[in-house]
């Protein structure tokens, strides 16, 4: 594969404009991710942005695996493998020193998953942010312990399978990890979405423009655990969109802002049916409609909470 | 110019790591560690210390810091105790198996529940599997002569190990002692720049930790067994440069005290290995042939050093300050399977645990405990085997 | 030869610091030293103990004792309330007391044969010279200054090149050494059984 | 502040570089394969963009080029073609 040419795009008329692209640099084909695993999408859309200009600090989890195999990964930029709650401290750690050593242009990104994040990482990931560590903490969010076989998080959504919820389903809501970065009072807090790489790009673009604490919280359909065909990771990440269920926004400045891909589902009646995203997922199966009005009634909510802070 | 100063040991430290000038400290408060960050804040804090202190949330995230500024080619300290260095001890193996140097300090203090802040050597053994480099003082000046030692230890190629530096609350780490302290200028020329193995910064794509494969993990490993046998010859060499550029006496992994001519031999380490010299010093000026052995570093064992003197012997007493619960004290355990390494008739060798969760443990205890191992021996021609000597007052 | 040396205090009135600053003195004049608080926790107003150890040799035993051939009582109070008896005063021991009285309980001092009992008013002259902290009188550097009268183990020299030291100079390190100057001129004798 | 980077005397580090098929030809782990209709094809790379793998070049002279060897055959490119000039076909091998 030429990974090493330099591709320049030449406008034919598209109609939106491409990424800026260096995304095709950094990762590396025949990774070892499973087949439609949204990792390595998100990670094209991090190379576009800083290219090998980034140290991503990564604790247990699945993109630990998907890099590959000693003494060989699979991107072309540099790596620090931490133990599971680490992440966040260690990333403070190299930025305090690549700072002291006069290194401004590599951004150290802890890239960890939502149980490294919300559980596990919770306090480190605490820590860091009210230090105000200048790190940008990506939270890619599959929604469970994907890497040790689909148990459940403190981010699975309400009513998901998971090996450890396996009759009843998740009996509680899913933890809002970017409402509570944005009570720490952090610069930048964002949601983001693989299935809206332009968005995504846009927001790393500012996240790398603020001296501080940045946090993006990126969801990510994983078609092993949600159990759906993996040809659908995009649909799926979109749907979630489409349908109200996850809300793009910014903070920043204090001022929190809807994200274009997200505007127009402010307006109920232009979402999705929830049943369109649900459906599709084997990890819903049983869900009942009990649980379906519960999970509307937390989606208006979290909508409700949206526009009050905007 | 260097010049004397009346420390703490916790002090000690303090001035130790100002001499090392570490660029990144982070560290989370803990009795009776504590006052060695404060001293280190209040460095910083008047320009007298240029290093940027990480104040983090937990002794986890202290050691996961250090880490990733040493990866990122800081040189790092930081120091705990007890619990917290229990609470640390997943980035402890971590750190040692991405052989990256790095120091911190151990004041020793028992392991909880029930809380007590009190020293015996239980946090610091509980480390000993760990791939780490350690080492022991014995008073204030000798923490830190350690502490400086163990960067230059840490750092050199043939070791890349981080190196942990203990030495017992209160018993050190509060008491003051007039201490020396080597003159800055020397010390930095000495120590040299900060040196590791690889650096991640950004500039060459390199990743450190990825999935490996049972056999190239082992073989990882089995180079931090090898590293451990070079450091036995680096901090002898450590120890002699730094004894002439500084002016001290330590020999190297042990130090001997009337060892030549001794039939007995009691081994200790840490702070009481004083009590039990002015024991020795008794029993010695009374006609026992006896003998004392203080272990400066624990890891690598110094077996070979001890072998030399021990050969001869007729009996040995170990002294620990931390049970492995349902077996011994771990130096006995280290010295005893060292042993049959060397001989299949090695001499009597008995242990006594002792001074546990910080019971005071004084040089007349120390006096009557040998005297009785030696008579016992003589009398029955037998080791007297494994005690926990519990000390009431 | 080796003396152990016991301060009892109140938390507050520096009876650590006394005992460091007399390690910072035995340095100053080539001799050897430990200093260090009661290992625990101490509170505010509680009586304290801190030790010292003062040595022409190394030192090699480390930890608390309670045996000791100088004790020092920074506060009168703990004499009746049966702390200092706690510890045994050896033989040819000495106390220096901090009291305006010429009499103190020796049944409140636990002593083994000879000893000799010495008084100075140190809270007074923390008074006249204004060295009051919250409302406590600093009585610890007075008590150094009659320590090195009282036992001769240090000069008052040395002590007060001690305090200087400790308090690197200052207002603070000036009045300071004038009360352990004035103290020192002012212990007197009071028992000797 | 300086800092030397010397390689160790003893042991192995843990240390990976970059490099292609860390997991082997991942384009043997594919039981469907993409097939692109260049006819339809409107360079709107959306397919680049997603694919997991890294192995869609659209060229806008020739169209989508797509790297079987570590094609992992997930199918995502032929969902995300707005024109559906991508199909799924089983695998023959």
């Amino acid at each position: 594969m030429g990974n090493d040419q330099e591709v320049i795009y030449v406008s034919t008329g598209r109609p939106k404009p491409p990424i800026p692209y260096n995304m095709r640099d950094i990762v590396l084909p025949g990774d070892a991710a499973c087949p439609g695993c949204p990792i390595p999408m998100a990670w094209k859309v991090l190379s576009a942005v800083f290219g090998e200009k980034m140290i991503l600090v990564i604790p247990a989890c699945c993109s630990s695996v998907v890099v590959g195999t000693y003494p060989f990964h699979s991107l072309k930029t540099s790596i620090i493998h931490v133990p599971f709650a680490s992440a966040a401290a260690v990333a403070s750690g190299v930025a305090e020193a690549l700072e002291r050593r006069g290194i401004l242009d590599v951004q150290v990104v802890a890239w960890a998953g939502d149980g490294g994040t919300a559980d596990i990482g919770m306090a480190s990931l605490s820590g860091a942010a009210e230090r105000n560590n200048n790190i940008l903490y990506i939270m890619y969010d599959n929604e469970a312990y994907m890497n040790t076989g689909i148990q459940r998080s403190s981010s699975t959504p309400l009513g998901a399978w998971t090996t450890t919820t396996p009759i009843k389903g998740k009996t509680e809501p899913k933890k809002d990890v970017a409402k509570i970065m944005i009570a720490h009072g952090v610069p930048y807090v964002a949601t983001a979405s693989i299935g809206y790489p332009h968005d995504f790009y846009n927001k790393l673009q500012k996240a790398k423009g603020i001296r501080g604490f940045k946090f993006i919280h990126l969801h990510a359909p994983c078609p092993i655990g949600w159990r759906f065909d993996p040809r659908y990771t995009v649909r799926m990440a979109k749907l979630a969109v489409e349908t109200g269920l996850w809300i793009l926004y910014e903070y920043h400045d204090g001022k929190l802002t809807i994200s274009s891909p997200s505007r127009a589902y402010m307006d109920p009646s232009k979402r999705k049916p929830i049943e369109e995203y649900i459906k599709l997922q084997g990890r819903y199966r049983n869900i009942t409609e009990e649980l379906l009005s519960e999970i509307r009634r937390q989606m208006d909510a979290n909508w409700e909470w949206i526009k009050k802070h905007m | 110019m260097g010049m004397k100063k009346a420390l703490t040991g916790n002090y000690a430290v303090s001035y130790a790591v100002k001499l090392a000038r570490p660029d990144v400290i982070a560290a989370y408060p803990i009795t009776p560690q504590t006052s060695i960050v404060e001293k280190l804040s209040e460095m910083i804090e008047n320009g007298e210390l240029d290093s940027v202190m990480i104040r983090v949330e937990s002794e986890h995230s202290a050691l996961a810091a250090c880490f990733g500024a040493a990866v990122a080619g800081a040189r790092v300290f930081t120091a705990t105790s007890s619990q917290g260095l229990l609470y640390m001890h997943e980035v402890v193996h971590w750190a040692s198996r991405a052989r990256i140097p790095m120091v911190m300090a151990i004041v020793s203090r028992t392991i909880n529940t029930p809380w007590n802040i009190w020293p015996d050597h239980s946090d610091f053994m509980d480390q000993r599997d760990a791939g780490w480099v350690m080492s022991y003082a014995m008073d204030n000046q000798e923490a830190l002569d350690l502490v400086l030692q163990a960067f230059k230890i840490s750092e050199d190629p043939s070791v890349y190990l981080p190196v942990m530096v203990g030495l017992e609350g209160f018993i050190l780490g509060h008491t003051t002692m007039p201490v020396d302290i080597p003159d800055e200028s020397m010390v930095r020329e000495w120590l040299g720049p900060r040196r590791q193995g690889y650096i991640i910064d950004g500039g060459t794509p390199l990743a450190v930790g990825g999935l490996t494969m049972p056999e190239d993990t082992e073989n990882i490993f089995y180079g931090i067994q090898e590293a451990m046998n070079e450091a036995k010859k680096v901090i002898k060499e450590v120890t002699n440069e730094y004894n002439k550029l500084f002016g001290r006496k330590y020999s190297g992994l042990i130090e001997c005290f009337h060892c030549s001519d001794a039939k007995y031999i009691t081994i200790s380490m840490g702070a009481w290995s004083g009590d039990l010299m002015e024991a020795v010093e008794k029993l010695h000026s009374e006609g026992y042939p006896i003998g004392l052995i203080r272990i400066r570093y624990y890891r690598p064992f110094p077996i070979e050093d001890i072998w030399e003197v021990i050969r001869s012997s007729k009996g040995v007493l170990v002294y620990d300050r931390s049970i492995s619960f349902g077996s011994y004290g771990p130096i006995f355990t280290d010295l005893a399977g060292g042993l049959l390494t060397y001989t299949r008739n090695p001499p009597y060798v008995s242990n006594i645990v002792a001074g546990i969760a910080g019971v005071n443990v004084t040089a007349e205890d120390f006096y009557k405990l040998t005297k009785e191992f030696i008579d016992e021996v003589e009398k029955n021609g037998q080791p007297p085997g494994f005690k926990w000597v519990m000390i009431r007052r | 030869m080796l003396y152990e040396i016991l301060f009892y205090g109140r938390g507050g009135q520096g009876a650590v610091t006394a005992a460091n600053i007399l390690v910072e003195a035995a340095m100053l004049e080539g001799k050897h030293g430990q200093g260090f608080p009661f290992f625990g926790a101490e509170r505010r107003g509680a009586p304290v103990t801190a030790f010292a150890r003062l040595s022409d040799k190394p030192i090699l035993r480390h930890g608390m004792f309670n045996e000791a051939d100088v004790i020092i009582v920074l506060d009168p109070g703990l004499l009746d309330l049966g702390v200092v008896k706690r510890s045994l005063l050896r033989e040819n021991g000495i106390v220096v007391v901090n009291t305006e009285k010429d009499k103190v309980p020796l049944e409140s001092i636990n002593h083994r044969g000879r000893a000799r009992i010495y008084r100075v008013d140190a809270t007074k002259i923390a008074r006249d010279l204004g060295l009051v902290i919250a409302g406590w009188p600093v009585v610890n550097t007075s008590m150094l200054g009659a320590f090195a009268k009282a036992t001769g183990l240090l000069t008052i020299e040395s002590v007060k090149k001690a305090v200087m030291n400790y308090f690197e100079g200052g207002k603070a390190g000036e009045l300071n050494m004038r009360a352990a100057e004035r103290a020192y001129h002012e212990t007197k004798l009071i028992l000797e059984v | 502040m300086s800092i030397r980077v010397t390689p160790p005397k003893t042991g192995q580090l843990p240390l990976t570089r970059p490099g292609i098929g860390v997991a082997g030809k991942t384009g043997f782990w594919r039981t469907i394969k993409p097939i692109v209709d260049q006819s339809k094809c409107t360079r709107c790379y959306q397919c680049e963009i997603f694919c997991p793998v890294n192995v869609i070049r659209v060229e806008p002279e020739t169209g989508v080029k797509i790297d079987y060897d570590y094609c992992k055959g997930c199918g995502v490119c032929a969902d995300v073609c707005p024109v559906n000039a991508i199909s799924m076909v089983e695998e023959v091998k």
